[in-house]
C-alpha cells in the first residue's frame, strides 16, 4: 500500500458526463492488480472532505488512469483539476478480481455505466481467448470504452436502455440471451461485472441460476478506505465484510443481497 | 533545546501526548504501511462489548460540510475475539495500548468486561465509551446523566487499579457537571469528545444518508464545539483531560492544549491522511522548540484572555 | 402545476416559507439594495432588548471550518429605538415582520416587552429568544431548562393572543424535552436552532480568536446536528417548527423540510450572498413542480426511513 | 452597492507576500469612492467560507485592482486564482475617504505595510500639489508601490523598521520628524492614514498632539460587511460604530482607542 502525490499528465472529458485522467504513478502501478482501486484526496483542502475511491482504469508504462462520471461534489472539484497539478493517491486498495486460471475459458465481462472502469484494466490481463464484454448504458451517449475494449482483444456487445444502440433493453437480459442461446456443451464461464447495485445483483442471480462462475466489484460509502472505519460493509455468508478491504470483488456465491 | 513531551495520564506514562481515537485506526494493524506505529503516544483501540456486535445496516458514513457522519454501531468481534486475534499485534507495538470498553447491558456487562480484563498486561489502561450515539434502540446515553455516569466509573473504579478513562458525549447540556461527576467517581482522565449527534437528508430520494438515519458527526466542522467543552471541563476539573474533534493538523492540535487538553486524539484526520499523528507528534515539538517552551504541560490551559 | 408555498404559524400566515433569521439580517435596510424584500415570507428582526446594549468587545466574529463563531452578545439599540427608527421601515414592507426579543433580567424584562408590544400593529409575531450564548456572565440559558422554558412562555402567552414563536437552544441533553415544555406552555411555532457553543484559539498568540472567548457557531457545520434536532422534535410535538442552521441553498433548505420543519429561516448564509434567500424561494418551488409535490406541506417531514 | 461577477483579467505576485488583482468591472468602478473596499467571495465553495474585505487599490479604464498581502487561507485560495477566473464582488462598501477642500491643503499620506492599498486611490484623486507619502515597512523589501505614489503625482518617503531602506525606524517616527521639522507658519495639515492598528492609533495621537485633521482606515473582523451583523464595530465618541459601515475610514477625534 503506497501513499503518493501523483502529477496529473491529463484530465479530460471523455464522453456524457464521464472524465478521464491519466497521473504518472510508476510504483503505485506496478503494485496494482484489476479490480483494486485507489483512494483519492481531490483537493488539499476540506472540500471534498473525505478521499474519494476510483477503480485503476487502465496502466501503461508509469501512467495510471482513471475514468469517473460527475456525479456530486467531489468528482466536479477532480473535474476541474488540470495537467501539471497533483493528487494524493492511496492504493492499491482492496483485493482485485482472481482472473487465475481464466486461460482456457469462456470469459464475459459485464459492465454497467461507469462500471466500465475496472473491467477495462482486466480485460487487458486475462489470457482467454473468449473475451466478450456486454457494455451497457442508458442510451448511446454513455456507452463508454468500446473502442479500449477491442483493443484489448475482447468481443464487444452493446445494450441500451432506449435501445439507442445495440440490444435493446438491459445488459443484464443481454448477458441472458447470450447465456440461453450459447452453443450446448461449451465449457464454463467465467463472469465479472460492475455496475450499479441492482445490476449486480442480477448478475449474481444470474450466474447462481445457471451455476456459472461470477465475481462482482461492488461499491459502499468509505470513510477510509483502508479497513479501519468499517463504514463499507456488506452482508456475506461469511458475516460483514469490508468492500475496502475484503472486496472490492466478491464472489456472487458469498454475498447476500 | 530538548523539549518534554511525554505526559501521566493516571498511572500510564506516555512517551508524547498523542493518540488515535477509538473506532477511527481499527485495530492499528491497517495502518502498518502507512507509518511506524511505535511512534504513538498510545493507541485507542475500537470499542468493544463482550459480545460480537453486528452494528447497524450500510449506508454507514455519510459526508458533510467540514465533517462526517458514522453509524457504524459498534461493530465489533467481541471480547474473546479481540483478545485472540487483535491485541496480540497491539501487544507487540510496546506502546500503550489504551482499551475501549462499551456495555450492552448496563454496568453488569461493563463489570464483567473490566473483570477480564483487569490482569491483562497488554491492557495499559481502560476508555469507557459511554458516548457512543450509534447503538439503535438506546434512548440516552450514560454519559448524559450525572448520576449514571457517577455509578458507572465509580463502580468500574472499584474493581481495577488501572487507568481508566471515561468519554463523554458533547451532546448534554452542561459537559462541566458530567466531567465533574467523572472525575468525582475516580476516574483518571477524560476523553473529550465523542461525535454530535447528527443526520443528513438526500433531497431528492427524501431518504436519510445514514440507513440509521441519526449519527454521529465527526471532523473539523465540530472543532470549535469540541475546544469548547475541553476548555469548559478544565475550568472544572483537574484530572487530565484527552482532547479531540476536529485534529487535522499541528495548529488544531495546539488549539487544544491550550484551551485545557494534556494529550489529544486523532479520529477522522487517520482516513484522510494516515500520517497526520506522526506529523503532529513533530509539529508539537517544533512548536515547543520555536516558542521556547520546554515542556507539553505549560501549553495546557495557556490560554491568555481578560475575563 | 401550481404549486402552494404559504405556510401558517399560529395566527400568522406566511405567502412562502423562507424567512431571514435574527441577527444575520440587521433591521433589513441592510438588504434592500440587494433583494426586492417584499418577496420574504417573513423577516425576524436583530434580538432586541428593553434597554440598549452595547454587546460584548471586538473581535466579535472568525471564520471556523465551513462555519463562523460570533460573539455579538446582543447588542441592539433597545425597544425605545427600535420602535422608533427601525421599525418603521419594516412595517412599510408590507410583510409579516416577527420580531425578536430578550430579557436581560428574568421573566420581569420579557413582560415589560410584550406588554408594550401587544398592541402593536406592526409586529405581526413575537420569537423569543431564550437561547443566545452571548450574554457574558449568564451561567445557563432559559431554554436549557425544561421548567424555565415553560414558565417563561406561560406567562408570556397569557398576556398576549400575537402568534409567539420560541427559539431554542441546541446546546442541550434532549431537545424533545424543551419542545413539549414551550409547546405545554402554548408557543405556537419553534425555532430551531439556535448556534452551538463554540470557540476557537489563535495558537501563535495563545489567545481566543473572539474576544468573549466564547462564541455561537452558525454555517453549515451545524447543519447536520440542527437538521436533527429538527427530526427529533417533530417527533414529540404538533406546533410547527421552522427550521434552520446552515442552510445555504435550495438542497439545504429542502432537507429541513423533509425533516420536519414547516417553514425556514435563512442566517449566516446571508453574508455570503445577500440574494439566497429569494434564490430558496424560488428554488423551492422549482422542486416542488419537478416532484410534482403540490403543497410544501406535504414536505414537511415526509422522510422515508425503516425504522 | 453592487454584487457582481468580475473576471480577473490578471492576479500576480507583485512583492514580498504581496499579490496584484486586476478584475473588469466597469460599473463597480464608476461607483467607487477612495476609502471604500470590496467584499470579495473568494471561491465558489466553503472554503473560505466567509467573504474577505479588500480596499480598492485603483481605478483605470473599467479596471479594477486589489493589493493583498498573503497572510491565511483566504488570501493563499485567492493568490491562486488565475485570470479568466471570476470572483464575486459585493461593493463599494462603506464610506471612503473624505477629500473635500485638501485642495490647498498640505496633504501626507501615512501607509503601514500593505496599508498602502487605499491610499494609492485616494491620492490620485486628491487635487493639492503638496501631497507627500510615507511609506513605511518592516524592511526593503516589503516597501509597497513607490514608483505608483511618485506616478500619481505624491512626494515619497520611505521608512523600514530595520533601516533597509530610507528613514530608519517606524513610519509614525518619521511622520514625527517631518511635522517638527515642516516649515512655519504653514497652512493646515491634512492626515490619511492605512496600516496595522498601533500605527493608526499612533497617528492619531500625534494629531491630536499636533492639531491636525487626520482620518485613518481601520480594519476588524466582518461578518457580512453590509452593516448587518454587527461584527466589525469600534469604539467612538459617537458610541459603536460599524467599520462597514460607518467607517472604515473614521476621524482621529472620533475613535477611542
Ligand atoms: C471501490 C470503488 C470504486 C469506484 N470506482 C469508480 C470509478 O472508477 N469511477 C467512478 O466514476 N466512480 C467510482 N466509484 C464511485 C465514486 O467513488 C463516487 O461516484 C464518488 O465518490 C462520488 O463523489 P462525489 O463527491 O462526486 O459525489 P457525492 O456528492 O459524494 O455524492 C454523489 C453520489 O455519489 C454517491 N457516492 C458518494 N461516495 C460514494 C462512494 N464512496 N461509493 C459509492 N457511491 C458514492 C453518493 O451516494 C451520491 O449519490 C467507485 C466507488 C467504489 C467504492
Ligand atoms: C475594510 C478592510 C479593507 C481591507 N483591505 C485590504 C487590502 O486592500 N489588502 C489586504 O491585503 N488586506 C486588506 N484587509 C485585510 C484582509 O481582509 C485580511 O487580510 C484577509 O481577510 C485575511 O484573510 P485570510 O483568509 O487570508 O486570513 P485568515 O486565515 O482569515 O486570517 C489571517 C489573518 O488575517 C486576519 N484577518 C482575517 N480576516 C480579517 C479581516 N476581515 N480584517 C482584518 N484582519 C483579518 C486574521 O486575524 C489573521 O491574523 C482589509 C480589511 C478590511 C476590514
Ligand atoms: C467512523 C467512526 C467510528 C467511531 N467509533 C468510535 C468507537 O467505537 N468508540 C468511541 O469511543 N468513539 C468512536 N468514534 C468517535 C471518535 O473516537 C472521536 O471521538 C470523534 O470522531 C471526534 O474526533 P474527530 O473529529 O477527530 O474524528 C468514531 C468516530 C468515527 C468517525
Ligand atoms: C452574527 C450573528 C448574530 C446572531 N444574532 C442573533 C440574535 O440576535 N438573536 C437570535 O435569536 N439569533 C441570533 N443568531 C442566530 C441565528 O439567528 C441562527 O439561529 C443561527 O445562526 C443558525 O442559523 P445559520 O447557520 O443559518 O446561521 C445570530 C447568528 C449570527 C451568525
Ligand atoms: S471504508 Fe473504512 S473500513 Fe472500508
Ligand atoms: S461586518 Fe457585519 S456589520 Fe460590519
Amino acid at each position: 500500500m503506497l501513499q503518493i502525490k501523483a502529477r496529473i499528465i491529463s484530465n479530460k472529458w471523455f464522453k456524457g458526463n464521464c472524465w478521464h485522467c491519466i497521473v504518472s504513478a510508476p510504483s503505485l502501478g506496478r503494485a496494482s492488480k484489476p479490480g483494486q482501486f485507489l483512494n483519492v484526496k481531490i483537493s488539499e483542502g476540506l472540500k471534498p472532505f473525505l478521499r474519494r475511491p476510483f477503480s485503476i482504469h487502465n496502466i501503461s508504462g508509469g501512467k495510471l488512469e482513471i475514468l469517473y462520471d460527475v456525479v456530486g461534489e467531489g468528482t466536479r472539484v477532480f473535474s476541474g483539476k488540470k495537467s501539471g497539478n497533483y493528487l494524493d493517491l492511496i492504493g492499491p486498495l482492496g483485493k482485485g478480481f482472481d482472473y487465475r486460471g481464466t486461460r482456457g475459458k469462456r470469459v464475459i465481462l459485464i459492465a454497467g455505466g461507469i462500471g466500465v472502469a475496472p473491467l477495462l484494466f482486466l480485460s487487458k490481463e486475462i489470457k482467454s481467448r473468449d473475451k466478450l464484454v456486454l457494455i451497457g448504458a442508458r442510451t448511446r451517449d454513455q456507452v463508454l470504452c468500446e473502442k479500449e475494449f477491442q483493443n484489448s482483444g475482447s468481443g464487444v456487445m452493446i445494450s441500451t436502455d432506449d435501445g439507442s444502440l445495440g440490444f435493446s433493453g438491459r445488459v443484464t437480459d443481454l448477458l441472458k440471451n447470450i447465456i440461453s442461446t450459447g452453443k450446448k456443451g461449451r465449457g464454463a464461464i467465467q463472469l465479472y461485472a460492475c455496475g450499479p447495485g441492482p445490476m449486480l445483483k442480477e448478475v449474481c442471480n444470474i450466474a447462481m441460476a445457471n451455476n456459472l462462475q461470477a465475481q462482482v466489484s461492488l461499491e459502499e460509502h468509505m470513510g477510509c478506505g483502508i479497513g479501519a472505519c468499517l463504514g463499507c460493509v456488506v452482508k456475506t455468508k461469511n458475516g460483514l465484510k469490508r468492500v475496502c478491504k475484503e472486496g472490492p470483488v466478491f464472489d456472487a456465491k458469498e454475498l447476500i443481497w | 533545546m530538548r523539549v518534554n513531551l511525554s505526559v501521566k495520564i493516571g498511572k500510564l506514562k506516555l512517551k508524547n501526548p498523542v493518540m488515535v481515537a477509538s473506532g477511527t485506526f481499527g485495530y492499528a494493524e491497517e495502518f502498518k504501511g502507512f507509518i511506524n506505529l511505535k511512534k504513538l503516544g498510545a493507541i485507542v483501540t475500537k470499542t468493544i462489548t463482550l459480545n460480537p456486535r453486528r452494528g447497524n445496516p450500510p449506508a454507514r458514513t455519510c459526508e458533510t460540510p467540514s465533517g462526517m457522519l458514522n453509524s457504524i454501531g459498534l461493530e465489533n468481534p467481541g471480547l474473546g475475539a479481540f483478545l485472540k486475534d487483535k491485541l496480540p499485534f497491539l501487544e507487540k507495538l510496546g506502546i500503550p495500548i489504551i482499551m475501549s470498553i462499551a456495555s450492552e447491558d448496563g454496568p453488569k456487562e461493563f463489570i464483567e468486561l473490566v473483570k477480564r480484563l483487569d490482569k491483562l498486561k497488554a491492557v495499559s489502561a481502560l476508555e469507557l465509551n459511554i458516548s457512543c450515539p450509534n447503538v439503535m434502540g438506546q434512548k440516552s446515553l450514560i454519559s448524559q446523566d450525572c448520576q449514571a455516569t457517577y455509578s458507572i466509573v465509580k463502580s468500574i473504579r472499584r474493581m481495577t487499579a488501572k487507568t481508566l478513562i471515561t468519554k463523554l458525549s458533547p451532546n448534554v447540556t452542561c459537559i462541566g457537571d458530567l466531567a465533574k461527576a467523572a472525575e468525582d467517581a475516580g476516574s483518571d482522565g477524560l476523553a473529550l469528545i465523542n461525535t454530535l449527534s447528527g443526520m443528513s437528508i438526500n433531497t431528492e430520494k427524501q431518504n436519510p444518508r445514514l440507513a440509521a438515519v441519526v449519527g454521529g458527526l465527526s471532523g473539523p466542522a465540530i472543532r470549535p464545539v469540541a475546544l469548547k467543552m475541553v476548555w469548559e471541563a478544565y475550568n472544572k476539573i483537574k484530572i487530565p483531560i484527552i482532547g479531540m474533534g476536529g485534529i487535522i493538523d499541528t495548529p488544531s492540535a495546539l488549539e487544544f492544549f491550550i484551551a485545557g487538553a494534556s494529550a489529544i486524539s486523532i479520529g477522522t484526520a487517520n482516513f484522510i491522511n494516515p500520517r497526520v499523528s506522526v506529523e503532529i507528534i513533530s509539529g508539537l515539538g517544533g512548536y515547543l522548540k520555536r516558542k521556547k517552551i520546554k515542556d507539553i504541560h505549560s501549553l495546557t490551559g495557556s490560554l491568555i484572555y481578560e475575563s
